[in-house]
């Protein structure tokens, strides 16, 4: 029963043995000081242990070399941790451009995923090795946290806005998903599992199973059947302001300002129109909150982005294809033309 | 190693203190036994109420923050939330403490100076009818909001184009400002018991430390409208005046 | 025992600097100033609150420790709001990123 | 009047249960807090008990997950509020902090017996909340969880903390203007005892933080009661608002925790040296830059929460700040006994204990305070291990030590140190089987609140299950002889240990004024040896 005395997970990612190097680092400095007080203890303890009733101590008041000496190296071995610490979250937390994109949704108590291509699963998320991937992630009801310890990545998952998170598996296998931040009664049970495999194994993956089309035709159609289009014509003469190409160009506010169209901005225009008007537009436009689930609104903000991508590439591509610096629009965005093209 | 020495020979830490200004000043009625003087006494007073005052300042803080936060989150909304408060009864109920505050300070200084008790019941009486004053105007401005349907919650009724953030103003609004209200009855109660020992005579400038306590009370209360007045009453008033 | 007793002149002259500032917060709220709107405000607020901290509640005359006790309160609030602050303003500041 | 005391003590002064609730008298008040913080101690043991039986398998076969949920909620609630926030201050600080001002009692007598009735109704509705089926939000209350999905007694659970709070506040003020306006003549700041600069760093955490702690529940049981929308996405909220404001007090909060216990630690160690501190100003301000710095790291518990990344680089390097003044004071204690003439007393046990408990905890904070780290490890058993070492071998052994250096003193009786030295080994093997196990079953990603877990974890369940019930054994044991001593233990005498310090100059149990002739004060506490220039330094 008791086979396994594992005391680390398995490296499964190419971040976790960038994560691995930090933790060996800590361990050792705690170690050694652990040790270092421990043995001072000992020593002091048997050395000065108290012989006759009527001893007393030495009457020793300090030494202000030796406070500076124990408060000066601590602190520079801390900031070692900190800047190393700082530098690995930045790269943990910064997908590179071009990371595949995939849609998390968590509820109560399930995962679901949905690929560009349509493809969707729950409680499962297969993933190609050695390509980044990046999740984009929210939540239909408290805050979810998502988890894969072999790949030593984890971000919270919140309802009302997006969290990202990315890796890029390196070794073929099965690994855990556990959600990690407590939502109710089978939080516990709010698990599942990452299969990564290789690249040709993900295309015949890709390749099965049934779907109905990519996330932007399931948008497209959304955007018919909510009326979305009486308003946003493609001919500028609509009530609503044209949404082709407008993908990660600036917006310009009613009450000045701007903002990027993205993501989260998106989302806040279906879900919140009034919060932020676009400048010589009425408020007119209806809220969806409430309307439209988390799944249906990342199906629209996708159909959105796909109007507003250049060029049609295919999924399934290395992400190096992409030309780097391009504007935040991810470029992995399939046109409804190409459903699944390359299987 | 370490020295030998006697543990029973005690260095001097406890002795008898000579009689001297700290142990018998002439015991006054409303010293308390653990304390040595009466200085000490109001000294420890006054302290306790400025350091409890600073918890208020925490428990309000927490308020001011949710409403921080949401007015960075939208600015506009808040703006045109607050345009439906009536900024005459604010003006007027702003008004109101500050004279209230007045004739606090002043019952303080009638205590502090042994004026007759006369004055120091007036000057406490003014206080209290102040501020039922401004509870009243307080009543009549909820009073207003449910006619409006502005109570947040499910019959909350929006005209404008915020309503959610709207919502969240008042929200706000009635979260801060009853959290105010409740303040205000609370010192209204502090009063009237300050008022009964003025009238038994109690306060002179030998002992006056309650009044002046309960005073730092009110004037703390009458500082979180300060801010409150302008936050909630007075954004973007410029916009479409009124 | 007794506290510093200042002369009911003072006492006035603050009231009635309260009651100009109360004027003034809202005669400036309809001038539209942008963002010094809110600065207007607040400075004002700050110095009403100022006043009757000093005056009615005797902070002038009292102690080191009543002010140190005073200003800590207000430094501690300063706390919350700006480190709480900084999360939100820096939110998106890293490219790619909602965080 | 000198004369009537004599002879009379706190505790032979009046006999009846009216004598003792309607009392004023500080060391009254420390009993009666005593009694109540050691059966809400038993209560959320109790809930840990059950906690650990149901991990023993990975499946949720003793208990049904959502009664799993309940109990670490209630476990995490009656621990932190109830039992470990109050222990030390609301015990030992209120029996010994006038006395070691030379006071006759706390600036405010009545207030102090106030706080104990408030922290009695918050725990009366904490238990009514468990007893009606409990609460299942954990103890952090995230919304929108707390205030929207949850179906247990969240109000009710709230309403107890926020009342307690006030007790928690009223304490806290009651200290600080006591350290301030009560010290006898000749106390000054730097003769004070470390014990009591402790408790003056742990009441500007209680004044300055626990307002925000009342505030925050308060918001929560508002939005849950009547669908205003403060936290709740769904109603327009902002859900990282309420952690914030949460940790912003829950944060200091664990210095309210431990700060005491290394006020009590920093007196153990010099008593049983028979030696003055090393560094005392050092020690001593570590305690307030603790508690200061302490109030500007609370983001590190959001690291993975989507706060922003800048933000959580400035916690995260002040995070390490607060690490420093605890490294400062461990390695200070370990100084002064160097030449110390070391007793192996029981209370010294505690302190050895406490110092390499505390010292494995507080380093591995600084793994979760390492951002990139944190990711990996936020919200794992990894977690869970960090904080019981700081807070059960950290202040728990602090708290016990303290209670077994101050027994004497209390009661006026001794206790069998055979016995005592047994339970603290007991207590120190026990902990370390129930979480050391957990660093590395979180490091393997276990997460925390989980009623079923994978099976590739168990055996290490297993082994902190079973060191749970040795641990559970270790609580026992001093609470029997404690309550045997009460009327079997030989008498203690002014000053058993050879200590040095105003406590210990005064009778035991102390007279009910404390003091029969007023002290004045002419040096520091533990001064032993005549003051030379010797050893290590200057
Ligand atoms: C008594 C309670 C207590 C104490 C004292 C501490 C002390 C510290 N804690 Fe801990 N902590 C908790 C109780 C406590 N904590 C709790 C309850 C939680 C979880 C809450 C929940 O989510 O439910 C938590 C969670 C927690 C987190 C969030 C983790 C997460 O959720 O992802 C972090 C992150 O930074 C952290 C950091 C620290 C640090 C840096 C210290 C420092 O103060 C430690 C300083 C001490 C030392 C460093 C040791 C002594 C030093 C030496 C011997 C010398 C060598 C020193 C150096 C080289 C620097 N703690
Ligand atoms: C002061 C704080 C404190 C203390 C002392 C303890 C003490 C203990 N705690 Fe815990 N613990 C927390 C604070 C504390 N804890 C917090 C804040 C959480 C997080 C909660 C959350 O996630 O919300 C937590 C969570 C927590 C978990 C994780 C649960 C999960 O995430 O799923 C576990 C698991 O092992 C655990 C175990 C223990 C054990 C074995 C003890 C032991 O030390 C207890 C030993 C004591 C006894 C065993 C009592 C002895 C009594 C008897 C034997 C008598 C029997 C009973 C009666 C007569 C009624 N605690
Ligand atoms: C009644 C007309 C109407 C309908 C129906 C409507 N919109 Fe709009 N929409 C508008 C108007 C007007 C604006 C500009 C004013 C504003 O920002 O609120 C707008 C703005 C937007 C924006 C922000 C555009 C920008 O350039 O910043 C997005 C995105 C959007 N709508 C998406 C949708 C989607 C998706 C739907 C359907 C689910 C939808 N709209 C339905 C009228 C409408
Ligand atoms: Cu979802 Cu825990
Ligand atoms: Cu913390």
């Amino acid at each position: 029963m008791f086979t396994n005395f594992p005391f680390f997970p398995q490296q499964a990612s190419e971040q976790a043995a960038q994560v691995d190097a930090v933790y060996f680092f800590l361990v050792a400095v705690s170690a050694f000081f652990a040790a270092l007080i421990a043995i001072f203890l000992a020593v002091f303890a048997a050395k000065f242990h108290r012989t006759h009733h009527d001893q007393v101590g030495d009457a020793i008041h300090g030494s202000i070399a030796l406070e500076l000496l124990w408060t000066i190296i601590p602190l520079g071995i801390t900031m070692i941790m900190f800047v190393w610490g700082a530098q690995l979250f930045f790269h943990l937390t910064r997908a590179p451009k071009g990371a595949m994109e995939i849609y998390v949704v968590g509820k109560q108590w399930m995962w679901k995923a949905q690929h560009m291509d349509g493809a969707r699963e729950i409680n499962e998320l297969h993933v190609p090795v050695g390509r980044p991937v990046k999740l984009i992630m929210g939540s239909e009801d408290v805050i979810h946290s998502f988890f894969i310890p072999d790949f030593r990545v984890k971000a919270d998952v919140i309802p009302g806005r997006y969290n990202t998170m990315w890796f890029t598996a390196s070794k073929p296998g099965r690994y855990h998903i556990f959600c990690t931040q407590y939502c109710g009664t089978k939080h516990s049970a709010m698990i599942g599992w990452v299969t990564a495999m290789g690249a040709a194994d993900y295309e015949t993956w890709l390749g099965g199973g049934a779907r109905t089309g990519t996330m932007a035709d399931a948008g497209a159609q959304l955007f018919q059947s909510l009326t979305c289009n009486t308003c946003h014509l493609e001919t500028g003469q609509g009530r609503g302001p044209v949404l082709k190409g407008a993908y990660g160009k600036p917006v310009e506010l009613e009450g000045g300002g701007t903002v990027v169209m993205d993501d989260a901005y998106l989302r806040e225009s279906i879900l919140m129109p009034t919060a932020k008007v676009v400048r010589g537009f009425q408020p007119i436009m209806p809220p969806f909150q409430g309307l439209v689930t988390e799944e249906q609104l990342l199906q629209l903000i996708a159909y959105v982005k796909s109007l507003g991508a250049q060029g049609p590439t295919p999924p399934g591509q290395p992400a190096t294809q992409t030309p780097a610096g391009q504007p935040s629009a991810p470029p992995a965005t399939p046109t409804p033309k190409q459903p699944g093209s390359g299987n | 190693m370490a020295t030998e020495g006697n543990i029973h020979a005690r260095p001097i830490a406890i002795q008898p203190a000579p009689a001297g200004p700290y142990v018998h000043e002439a015991h006054h009625p409303w010293l308390q036994h653990h304390f040595d003087s009466m200085t000490q006494q109001a000294e420890a007073s006054t302290l306790g109420m400025w350091v409890f005052l600073v918890t208020e300042i925490m428990f309000f803080g927490g308020l001011f923050m949710a409403y921080l936060v949401y007015r960075h989150a939208s600015p506009s909304g808040f703006q045109e939330a607050s345009h439906h408060l009536n900024i005459y009864w604010g003006t007027a109920n702003t008004a109101i403490l500050i004279i209230s505050s007045l004739t606090m300070a002043l019952a303080v200084r009638s205590a502090q100076t042994s004026q007759p008790r006369g004055t120091q019941v007036l000057f406490l009486f003014l206080t209290i009818v102040l501020g039922l004053a401004f509870l009243g105007i307080k009543a009549i401005e909820y009073t207003d909001k449910f006619k409006d349907r502005i109570v947040p919650g499910p019959n909350f009724h929006w005209e404008g184009t915020h309503a959610k953030a709207a919502e969240q103003f008042y929200s706000l609004y009635f979260a801060m400002t009853g959290l105010h209200a409740l303040h205000m009855i609370i010192g209204v109660g502090i009063m009237s018991v300050i008022l009964v020992m003025a009238w038994w005579r109690i306060f002179d400038e030998e002992y006056y430390t309650p009044v002046e306590v309960a005073g730092l009370y009110w004037h703390f209360v009458d500082i979180v409208w300060i801010f409150l007045f302008p936050l909630l009453y007075l954004i973007g008033r410029h916009y479409h005046a009124g | 025992m007794s506290g510093h007793v200042a002369p009911k002149t003072m006492y006035y002259a603050v009231f009635l600097a309260l009651l100009a500032g109360t004027g003034l917060t809202v005669a400036a709220a309809f001038f539209d100033m942008g963002a010094m709107n809110n600065v207007v405000m607040l400075a004002i607020a700050s110095i009403k609150a100022l006043l009757v901290i000093l005056f009615f509640m005797h902070v002038r005359w009292s102690t080191r420790l009543t002010w140190v006790v005073v200003a800590s309160g207000f430094f501690w609030l300063l706390i919350m709001f700006g480190l709480t602050m900084t999360d939100y303003f820096s939110r998106g500041w890293v490219e790619g990123t909602w965080r | 009047m000198e004369i009537t005391t004599v002879g009379l003590n706190y505790l032979n002064n009046g006999y009846g249960l009216k004598s003792w609730l309607l009392t004023k008298d500080h060391k009254r008040i420390a009993i009666l807090y005593l009694l109540s913080i050691t059966g809400f101690f038993f209560l959320g043991g109790f809930f840990a008990l059950l906690i650990r039986l149901e991990l023993l398998t990975p499946a949720a076969d003793m208990v049904q997950p959502d009664t799993y949920n309940k109990l670490f909620t209630m476990h995490g609630i009656v621990m932190v509020f109830f039992f470990l926030i109050p222990s030390i201050p609301a015990t030992l600080g209120n029996f010994l902090l006038p006395i070691m001002v030379g006071a006759k009692d706390l600036a405010f007598p009545r207030i102090n017996l106030l706080s104990w009735y408030i922290y009695v109704l918050g725990g009366a509705f904490t238990v009514v909340a468990a007893a009606t089926g409990g609460v299942d939000t954990g103890w952090t209350f995230y919304a929108p969880y707390s205030t929207s999905a949850s179906n247990s007694h969240v109000i009710t659970a709230g309403l107890g903390i926020f009342i307690t709070g006030f007790s928690s506040i009223l304490t806290g003020l009651n200290f600080i203007v006591t350290t301030h306006r009560m010290r006898a003549p000749g106390l000054t700041w730097f003769r004070l005892p470390l014990f009591v600069w402790s408790m003056y760093a742990t009441s500007l955490i209680m004044i300055l933080g626990t307002p925000v702690i009342a505030i925050t529940v308060l918001l929560v049981a508002v939005e849950r009661g009547l669908h205003l929308g403060i936290f709740d996405p769904a109603l327009g909220g902002d859900p990282i608002l309420f952690q914030h404001l949460f940790w912003f007090y829950s944060h200091p909060a664990v210095y309210i925790m431990i700060l005491p216990a290394m006020g009590v630690i920093s007196e153990i160690v010099q008593a049983f040296t028979r030696k003055n501190i090393f560094g005392y100003a050092f020690v001593a301000f570590s305690s307030l830059a603790i508690a200061i710095v302490g109030f500007l790291v609370w983001g590190h518990h959001l690291f993975v929460a989507g706060q922003s990344t800048y933000a959580g680089l400035i916690f995260s390097i002040l995070s390490f700040f607060v690490a420093i003044p605890s490294a400062v004071k461990v390695f200070n204690w370990t100084a002064t006994i160097y030449k110390g003439a070391v007793s192996w007393d029981s209370p010294m046990l505690y302190a050895f204990g406490f110092i390499g408990l505390f010292t494995i905890g507080g380093l591995t904070g600084l793994f979760l305070a390492t951002m990139g780290l944190d990711i990996h490890v936020h919200d794992t058993y990894f977690i869970i291990a960090h904080f019981h070492y700081v807070m059960v071998g950290g202040a728990i052994m602090g708290y016990l030590g303290g209670l077994h250096y101050w027994w004497p003193k209390i009661t006026g009786r001794m206790y069998p140190e055979g016995w005592a030295k047994f339970a603290a080994l007991t207590v120190f093997i026990g902990f370390n089987l129930t979480f050391f196990p957990q660093f590395i079953v979180g490091y393997l990603g276990m997460p925390r609140r989980y009623a079923m877990y994978a099976p590739e974890f168990q055996v290490y369940n297993v082994l902190s299950t079973a060191g749970a019930t040795v641990l559970g054994a270790g609580y026992v044991i001093p609470m029997i002889y404690f309550i045997w001593s009460l009327k079997n233990a030989p008498l203690a005498g002014n000053d058993p240990w050879g200590a040095r310090g105003l406590e210990w100059e005064i009778p035991s149990p102390p007279p009910t004024e404390n003091f029969v002739v007023s002290p004045i004060v002419t040096e520091g506490t533990h001064q032993y040896a005549p003051s030379r220039e010797v050893g290590i330094g200057h």
